[in-house]
C-alpha cells in the first residue's frame, strides 16, 4: 500500500520517486550540482527493476536533451533534469523540441550564473525559461513549486499538461528546493502507459499511415501555418492553465509578488509585517508561463493596493512581467538578491518598507 | 511551538546526519520539519551545516539568519554562528575543537564534551549522538522513542546493529547535561 | 518482341521499394544519397520489419529523409542523431531504429553523440554516408575532406596543417567495445549497390538479434560540392576517396577484421 | 535456344537527367532525350532497345529510382 | 588607396570584410544558412594571408563559442557568426563569456524557428538574444542593422563596444540582410591591435602579476558581488550606449516601432501611408540592449500621438520591451509575420489602419 | 647532528615549485590531483617558460587550477578546455597552452571537442587525468569507470551492456595523425612520478618544437569517490586500473609504439 | 525613378547573376540598388529568383510583392509573377520553356527568343544576357557601357576574355525587341 | 666515511593527514601526530629522524606539497 505514503525526503529525491510513480518511461540525464541525486536515486532506488524505467546517463546535457527528443517522438513519458550551465546546452534540442511538439518534462534545478556561477539557489533562468533560451517563438509550460510537496506533486502534472498540448513542461525549481527535506506525502504510483498517442512515432502498425516528426519546413509559407498553429496552443494554454496562490491579499495595502522558495522566505516577512500591524499579502505566481497577468492586473486595479514589490533571486526579471501586468496602474518596486545569495525574510521585509517609505 | 536549529562543524563531524535524525524524530512524533544543508561545496575540506526547523505549524522559510539553538563543532561555525542565536536561545558546542569560547550573555551556553566521552566508550563515530542527547535534554521537544524511529529512518538497514550503541550514545550526551 | 510485349507487370524485375513515398528526392542528379535511400528500403521492405521500423533523418542533404519513407521517420538536430535514436532505441527496445547521417553531422558536431552511442553498443543501426564535404550547406570542408581537396571553406585546399587531417573515424569506432559490425561501401556500379544491400541486411539482422551497434559507411559523391559531373565525380571518387577511405569489413560479428597497423 | 530479352521504362518527369544509368549500362541500351521534362532535365530513354537484357544494372544505380526493369526469356 | 570604398555586396560578404578590416585577430564558426558566407568570404579572400587573422572552421557551434571564449581570454579582437539554431547551441558559452566578462563579438544572421524550421529570415530570436538565451543574469550589448551598410559599420562598433565594457557585443541580424547585396562604402582598415589589456591572459610579462579568468565563484556572498559588478556595468551601459532612428517622427499621430529589414520595409509604409495624407512615424531602435525605453515613453507622452505598433518577424517579443516603455499611455499594437514570412509594405500600413481603425 | 642543522636553506633538496600560489588545494586529503598539478609547476619552472604559458583548467575538481598557479590561467566550461585552448592558441601561437582535464571533462561531454582539436594536430598539451569517476559532483560514473565498479550513478556496478564500456580513449587519440605523443603514467610513486615530469616536459618541448598535440595521460585515485583511504585507493588502482590502463608510451613523435592489436 | 525588377527562372538559368549585373550595372551609373535573391534552398532543383531595384534615391525595402518589371524564364515563375507585374508594366519572357503564355493586358509583353538565339550562335551559356539586352532596349535605364563595367566586376578575372561575347550577346539581345 | 643524512618539514596547518608520505617512506621517518591541525586533520612529522636519508621521495608524492626536503652529506 504506497499510496499517500508519508516521508521526510530532498526535493531531488522527490522528483526522482515521483517520476517513478508518475509512470515515466525514461529518464536521460547528466551530473551536475545541485541537481545529481534525481539520477542518483534513480539508479539506487533501482527505477528500471521497479517500472521499466529507463534510466541512462547520458555523456552530455546535449545528447540528454536529443535523448529526450527521441524518446518523446514515439509518445513516451521521457524526462530530464538539469541545472543552470546544463539547461543552456539543451537550448538548441528544447527548441527543437517545442517545434516539434513533442511532450516532455524537463526541470531546472537552477543554479547562481552567470557561467560557472556558484551552486547556490538563484531565479536569474527565469527569462531563460519563459521568454528566450533557445530561437524562434515558442513556449514552456513553466511550474514553479515552492515546496518539496509541490515539487513531487508536479510531476505527474507537468507529464499530464505535457501530453495534453503537446508541449514540453519545465519545472523550474532551485538548488534550495532540490537540496532541503521535507516532510511529503508521496503521490499513489500509476502504471506506466501501455498507449501511446496516434501522432507518435513508434512504428507504424499495419494498415494505419505512417508518422514523422520534424521541426523543419523549408516554404517559409507553410511553416508560418505551424507558427501560427503553436500560438493558437499557447493562447489555449494561457486561457485555460494559470495557476497561482494569494496568501493573505484580501486586505493587503501592500502585496508582494514572488514564486519559488523565495515564495517561502516572503510569506515569513508578511507574518512579521503583519505583527507590525503593517498589511502585506503575497501573490505567488505557480505557473511562470502562462503567467498570471490577469490576477496581477485585477490586484493592481484595486484602490487599496498601493503599489507592488517583486522579490527575486536575481537582478529582477519576473518583475518585467508584473510590470507588463501592471502597467503603470500602481508602483511596481523590487527587491533581489544575487548569483546564490538567498535574503532573510527580514531583508524582504525592510526592502519593503524602505521602497514605498513605511513607518 | 517552533524550533530553528542550526548545526554546523566539518564535514565528516556528522553534523548533516544529526540534522538528518532530528527531523526525522519531528516527523515521527507529528511535527511539521525541514532541514536544509549548506550543500555539495563541490570542494572538499569545507565546513558543513544544516538548519532544521521543527514546528507544530507550516513552515514558511526553511533559510533563517537567527536560530533559537545552535550546535556548534567548529570554531569556524562558532565564529559565524554564535551572533545568530536569538536572545534567549540556546548554544551548545564541543569544546575540545574551540579555541574562542562564546562570550554572549543574553543565551544559555553549554559546552558538551562530546568528543572526549565518546573516546573513553570507543565510540568516536557517534560522537554527535552524545551532542543530540544533550540537545533532547535541553531542549526537550523529543522524545527518544521516536528519536530512535527517526534513526531507524535516515540509516541504511544494514547500519541497524548500531541503533543500540546510538541509544546509549544519546543518553550518555543527556547526563552531560547538568 | 517489341518493347511493350516485354513491359507487363509479369516480367518486371526491378523497381523502386513499395516503401518509398511518392515525393521526389530533393538530392542533386546524380548524388549516392538517393541510391543508399533506396537501398535501406529494399532491405527493410525484404525483411518484412516496416511496421517496426523508426528511421532517423539527420541535418544535411537528406534531411527530408522522412518525406521519402512510408514508414515512421524522426527528424533529428544536427549531429544529434545517435541521441536521438538512444533516446528512441531505449523506451522502444523491439523496434528497428537506424539513423542516416553524413559526414558533418557524424564526424563533426555529432562526433560525442556517435561515440557515445557506438562505446554504450546501442541496439542500432548508423549508416554513414561519407562524401567528403557539407552538401546541404552548399560545399564546405567535412572532417573527411581529403589533403588538397578544395571546398568553399578551403578554396586553396584543405591545409592538414592548420585545418586539421582528414577523419577516418569508422576504423575508430570499431574499436569500441559496443560496436558489433563496421563495413565500408559504396553505390557507383551495381555490384557495389549489391553488397551495400547485402552489408545493410546484415546490419539489421545484428539489431534484431541484439548484438550491439551496427556502422555501414558509404563513400559517396556529391558532384554539386565537388564541382563535377556525376559520372567525372564517381571516377574521381574512386581514384581519390577509396586510397583514404578503402571499401571492406572492418569488424564483424564483434571481431575487428581490418589490419590494424595500416595506415589511416 | 533460349534468349533473354529486356525493357526499362523510364519516368521522364522524374528523371533528373545525371546519365549514370546510360554509363553503366554495358550494353549501351540507354541515351540522353534531347528534349527536357518540367524540370528541365534531359531524360533517359531505351535509344537502343534490342540490346537490352533486363539486367537490373540501370534500375539499381539510378539514384532516383525512376527506372524499372523487365525481362522475358524468348524462345528462337 | 582602400579608404570608403563602394562596393556591392552581399551582407555576409560584408561582414567579413569588415571584420578584416576591423582588425579581427580571429573568426571561429561552424557552417549554417543562412550566414555560411561569411567564413566563406574570409577563406576565399585569405584574410589570413591578408592580416594574419586567423580563421578556423571548428567542428560546431559549442567549439566554436569556447575557442571564441579562449581567443577573447587573451584580450584578441575575437568574433563568430551564426544563424539561430547555432546561437542557441552557442547559449552556455555565451553565459561564461558574459560572467567572465570577456570581450568579443557575436553575429546571429537569424533564421525562422523554432527548431530547424526555415532558412528564411526572422526575428523570432529577439528574446533569446536581450532577455534569455544562456543562464544568469547578464546581458548582450545588442546591434540591429537595418543595411548592409549598417552590418559593415556595426563590426568595428562592436568590438569597440565590447572592449569598451569586457562584454559581448552581439549583432542581430537576419537572413535578408546576409543575403542581400547593396552599395557599401567599406570602412577603411585599422591595424590588429598590438598592446592588449591588462587583464587579458595573455602570458604574464616578468614583474606583473599573473591574470586569471573565470565565472566562478562557489561563495555565494563573492558571487553576489560580481554580478553587483556586472549589473553597474550594465546600468552604465544603458546610460551611455542606447541607438536609434527617429523617420517623420515629429508630425506623426502613429508610431510604427521596428528593427533591422522590417524597419526598411515599414518605411515604405509609412511613404505609401504619408502619400495618402495619414501621418505615420517610425522608430527604429537600433541598440535592443540596451532598449530605447526612454525614448518610446517619451514619444508616447506626446499628446499628438494616438499610437503605436510594433512590426516585427515573430509573434511578437520587442512589443513587450515596448510596452514597457509606454506602460498604458498609449494602445500598442502589433503586426507580425511568423517562420520566415516577410510582410509587405502594404500588409503593414494595412495592419496600422486596422488596429487604429484609420479610414 | 641534529634536525635543525640539517633544515637550512643551502640543504634544501626538495620543495613545491615556487610556481605553485599561496592558496591551499581544495583536494580530498591523499588525491593525486595535487601531485600532478604540483608536478607541472615543476616543469614550466625548470623550463623557464612561466612567463610564456596558459593554462586551462576545467570544470572538475581541479576547477580551482587557477588558484593555484602564479602563471595565467583560463577556466573553460566542463568539457571545452580543448576548444578553448584552440581558441587561445590560434591567436598566440607562441605561447605554451596546455590543458588540465577529468575523465568526465575530456572523453565525455567533451569528447567532441578533444577528438577534433587531436586530430587538428593543435599545438598544446593535454594533461588527462583519468580518476575513472566524477570527483567534483559526487562520485557519479565516468566514460572510464570500469566494468563491475560502484559508483553513485551504478551503485550496483557498472553494468557494460546497458550504461557502456570503460572508455580507453586515448589509444585512440593516439591514432589521429595530427598527435605527436601519447603516454600514460601515474602518481602513485615518487618512481612514477619521475617518470610523469619526463613526459610532461617532453610535452612542451614538442609545443615548443611545434610538434603537435601531445597527450599526458594520469591514471589517478579518487580516494573519495571510490570509497577507499588514499593508500587503499592506489592499491586498488594498480590492481584494477592498471589492467584496463596499462602505464607507458603509446606515440612517440609521430609514431604509434602501442601494440595495436592488444585488447583495449 | 525606380524600377522594380523580378528576375525568375530555374536555378542554373543565370537568373542570379543577371541580377547581379543589372545591380552592378546600376551601381557604375551612380544610382541606388539593392539585389535580393530567394536564397539558399538548402534543396536542390528549385527555382531561383532575385529582386533588383535601381532608384535614384534611397531604398526602403528590398523585398516587394509588386514589379513594374519581370523577367520570366519558366513556366513555374510565370505562374508565381505575372500577376505582381504592376499595371502599365513589363513583362519579358523566354517562350520555348513557358508552356501557358501569359495573359495580362494591362501590361506590356515581350517574348524574347533568348534560348534559341543563343544555341544559334552558339553561346547557350549567354542566352541570359540577351535576355538583359532586351531588357535594356525595352527600359532604357542602363547604358551598355555601364553594363560592361558592371559584368566585369560581376564576374572574377579570369572570365573576362568572354566580356566580348556578352557584350555581343546583349547587342543581340537588343535587337530582338521590335 | 660520509654518510647522507636528511630532514623534512611538514607544514603542519596545510597537512591533510592523507598518510602518503608515511608509506612512501622507505626508512619509515614519519608517523601522524595524534594532535590535529586547524582543519581537524592529523599531520605527518618525523617521528624517526635519525632515518631520514633526505631521498625526497615523501615531498614529490605529498599530493599538497606541504613537504620540505633537506639533505647533507656527513663526514663520520
Ligand atoms: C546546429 C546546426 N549547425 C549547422 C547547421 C547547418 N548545416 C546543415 S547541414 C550541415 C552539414 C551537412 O553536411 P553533411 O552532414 O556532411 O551531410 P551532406 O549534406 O553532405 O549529406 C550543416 C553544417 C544546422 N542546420 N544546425
Ligand atoms: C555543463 C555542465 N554539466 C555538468 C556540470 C557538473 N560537473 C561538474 S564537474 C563534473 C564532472 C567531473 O568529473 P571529471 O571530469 O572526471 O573530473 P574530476 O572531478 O573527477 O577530477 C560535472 C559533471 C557542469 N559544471 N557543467
Ligand atoms: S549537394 Fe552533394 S550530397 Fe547534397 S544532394 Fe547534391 S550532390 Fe548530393
Ligand atoms: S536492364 Fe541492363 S541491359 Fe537493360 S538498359 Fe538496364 S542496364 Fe542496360
Ligand atoms: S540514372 Fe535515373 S535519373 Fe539518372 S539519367 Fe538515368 S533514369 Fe535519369
Ligand atoms: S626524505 Fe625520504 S627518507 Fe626522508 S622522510 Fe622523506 S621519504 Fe623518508
Amino acid at each position: 500500500m504506497e499510496e499517500r505514503e508519508m516521508r521526510l525526503m530532498k526535493g531531488n529525491e522527490a522528483i526522482a520517486e515521483a517520476a517513478i510513480r508518475a509512470g515515466a518511461d525514461a529518464f536521460y540525464g547528466y551530473p551536475i550540482t545541485p541537481q545529481t541525486e534525481v539520477m542518483e536515486y534513480l539508479m539506487e532506488t533501482d527505477a528500471t527493476a521497479r517500472t521499466g524505467m529507463a534510466v541512462l546517463q547520458a555523456e552530455s546535457e546535449v545528447s540528454a536533451i536529443n535523448m529526450v527528443y527521441g524518446g518523446a517522438s514515439t509518445g513516451h513519458r521521457v524526462m530530464t533534469s538539469s541545472s543552470s550551465p546544463g539547461i543552456s546546452l539543451m537550448s538548441e534540442g528544447i527548441s527543437f523540441i517545442a517545434g516539434a511538439e513533442l511532450p516532455c518534462l524537463l526541470i531546472n534545478v537552477s543554479r547562481g550564473g552567470p557561467g560557472l556561477g556558484t551552486i547556490q539557489p538563484s531565479q536569474a533562468d527565469y527569462f531563460q525559461t519563459v521568454k528566450g533560451g533557445g530561437h524562434g517563438d515558442y513556449k514552456l509550460l513553466t511550474l514553479a513549486p515552492s515546496s518539496v510537496q509541490e515539487l513531487a506533486d508536479f510531476i505527474s502534472l507537468g507529464f499530464d499538461l505535457a501530453f495534453k498540448y503537446r508541449n514540453p513542461t519545465m519545472i523550474l525549481a532551485d538548488g534550495a528546493l532540490g537540496q532541503m527535506m521535507e516532510k511529503i506525502y508521496l503521490p499513489a504510483p500509476r502504471p506506466r502507459m501501455t498507449e501511446y498517442p496516434d501522432w507518435a512515432t513508434n512504428g507504424t502498425p499495419e494498415g494505419k499511415e505512417r508518422r514523422f516528426i520534424t521541426s523543419l519546413n523549408l516554404l517559409p509559407q507553410e511553416h508560418e501555418l505551424v507558427n501560427i498553429r503553436l500560438q493558437k496552443k499557447y493562447r489555449e494554454m494561457e486561457k485555460n492553465e494559470v495557476r497561482y496562490e494569494m496568501i493573505q491579499c484580501e486586505d493587503a495595502d501592500y502585496i508582494i509578488v514572488a514564486f519559488g522558495i523565495i515564495a517561502r522566505i516572503a510569506q515569513k516577512s508578511i507574518e512579521l509585517a503583519r505583527a507590525k500591524g503593517h498589511k502585506i499579502g503575497l501573490f505567488r505566481p505557480i505557473t511562470l508561463y502562462p503567467f498570471p497577468y490577469d490576477q496581477i492586473r485585477a490586484l493592481a486595479d484595486e484602490n487599496r493596493v498601493k503599489g507592488l514589490m517583486s522579490v527575486e533571486l536575481s537582478a529582477g526579471q519576473m518583475i518585467e512581467d508584473i510590470r507588463l501586468a501592471v502597467e503603470g496602474r500602481k508602483p511596481v518596486g523590487f527587491f533581489g538578491r544575487l548569483g546564490g545569495m538567498v535574503p532573510t525574510p527580514e531583508e524582504i521585509e525592510n526592502a519593503l518598507y524602505e521602497y514605498f517609505n513605511i513607518k | 511551538m517552533t524550533e530553528e536549529i542550526i548545526i554546523a562543524g566539518f564535514g565528516g563531524q556528522g553534523v548533516l546526519s544529526m540534522g538528518k535524525i532530528i527531523a526525522y524524530s519531528g516527523l515521527m512524533q507529528g511535527l511539521e520539519v525541514s532541514w536544509m544543508p549548506s550543500y555539495g561545496p563541490e570542494i572538499r575540506g569545507g565546513t558543513a551545516n544544516v538548519t532544521v526547523i521543527l514546528s507544530d505549524s507550516r513552515i514558511s522559510s526553511p533559510i533563517l539568519q537567527k536560530f533559537s539553538t545552535a550546535i556548534i563543532l567548529n570554531q569556524q561555525s562558532m565564529d559565524k554562528f554564535e551572533p545568530m542565536v536569538k536572545p534567549g536561545g540556546v548554544l551548545i558546542y564541543t569544546p575540545s575543537t574551540i579555541t574562542r569560547k562564546p562570550t554572549r550573555t543574553d543565551i544559555t551556553i553549554y559546552p558538551i564534551k562530546a568528543i572526549e566521552e565518546a573516546a573513553k566508550i570507543n565510540a568516536s563515530k557517534v560522537a554527535n549522538m552524545f551532542l543530540l542527547g544533550a540537545f533532547m535534554k535541553i531542549r526537550p521537544i523529543l522524545d527518544v522513542e521516536y528519536v530512535m524511529e527517526g534513526i531507524k529512518h535516515s540509516v541504511s538497514e544494514r547500519n541497524w546493529k548500531y541503533l543500540p550503541l546510538n541509544e546509549k550514545a544519546i543518553k550518555a550526551g543527556m547526563d552531560l547535561v547538568k | 518482341m517489341e518493347v511493350n510485349d516485354i513491359i507487363k507487370p509479369e516480367n518486371l524485375v526491378y523497381q523502386k521499394s513499395r516503401l518509398m513515398a511518392e515525393k521526389q528526392f530533393n538530392f542533386c542528379p546524380g548524388c549516392g544519397h538517393g541510391v543508399v535511400v533506396r537501398t535501406i528500403a529494399e532491405v527493410i521492405e525484404e525483411m518484412g520489419i516496416e511496421h517496426d521500423v523508426i528511421g532517423i533523418s539527420p541535418v544535411g542533404c537528406s534531411v527530408f529523409l522522412y518525406d521519402f519513407y512510408k514508414f515512421d521517420v524522426v527528424e533529428a538536430a544536427h549531429g544529434r542523431a545517435c541521441a536521438v535514436a538512444t533516446g528512441i532505441k531505449r523506451v522502444q527496445p523491439d523496434k528497428f531504429v537506424f539513423t542516416y547521417q553524413g559526414d558533418g553531422d557524424l564526424a563533426a558536431i555529432g562526433t560525442g553523440e556517435t561515440m557515445h552511442a557506438c562505446n554504450r553498443g546501442e541496439n542500432i543501426v548508423i549508416v554513414f554516408i561519407n562524401n567528403g564535404i557539407y552538401g546541404m550547406t552548399g560545399g564546405q570542408m567535412a572532417p573527411t575532406t581529403l589533403e588538397g581537396m578544395k571546398t568553399t571553406t578551403c578554396p586553396r585546399g584543405r591545409d592538414v596543417k592548420t585545418m586539421g587531417y582528414p577523419l577516418n573515424i569508422t576504423p575508430l569506432l570499431a574499436q569500441l567495445d559496443g560496436v558489433c559490425y563496421v563495413t565500408r561501401h559504396s553505390v557507383h556500379t551495381p555490384a557495389n549497390v549489391r553488397k551495400l544491400k547485402k552489408a545493410l541486411r546484415q546490419a539489421f539482422e545484428n539489431q534484431r538479434d541484439k548484438k550491439g551497434t551496427s556502422i555501414v559507411e558509404v563513400v559517396s559523391n556529391c558532384n554539386s560540392g565537388w564541382g563535377l559531373s556525376p559520372k567525372q565525380a564517381n571516377d574521381w571518387m574512386v581514384e581519390n576517396m577509396f586510397k583514404k577511405y578503402p571499401l571492406g569489413d572492418m569488424k564483424v560479428d564483434g571481431k575487428l577484421v581490418m589490419d590494424m597497423n595500416a595506415p589511416r | 535456344m533460349a534468349k533473354i530479352r529486356g525493357a526499362v521504362t523510364v519516368d521522364a518527369e522524374r528523371c533528373k537527367g545525371c546519365e549514370l544509368c546510360v554509363f553503366t549500362c554495358d550494353k549501351q541500351v540507354l541515351g540522353m532525350s534531347t528534349a527536357v521534362n518540367s524540370k528541365g532535365y534531359h531524360y533517359a530513354y531505351m535509344a537502343n532497345p534490342e540490346a537490352c537484357i533486363g539486367c537490373t544494372n540501370c534500375g539499381i544505380i539510378c539514384p532516383d529510382g525512376v527506372i524499372s526493369v523487365y525481362r522475358v526469356k524468348v524462345e528462337e
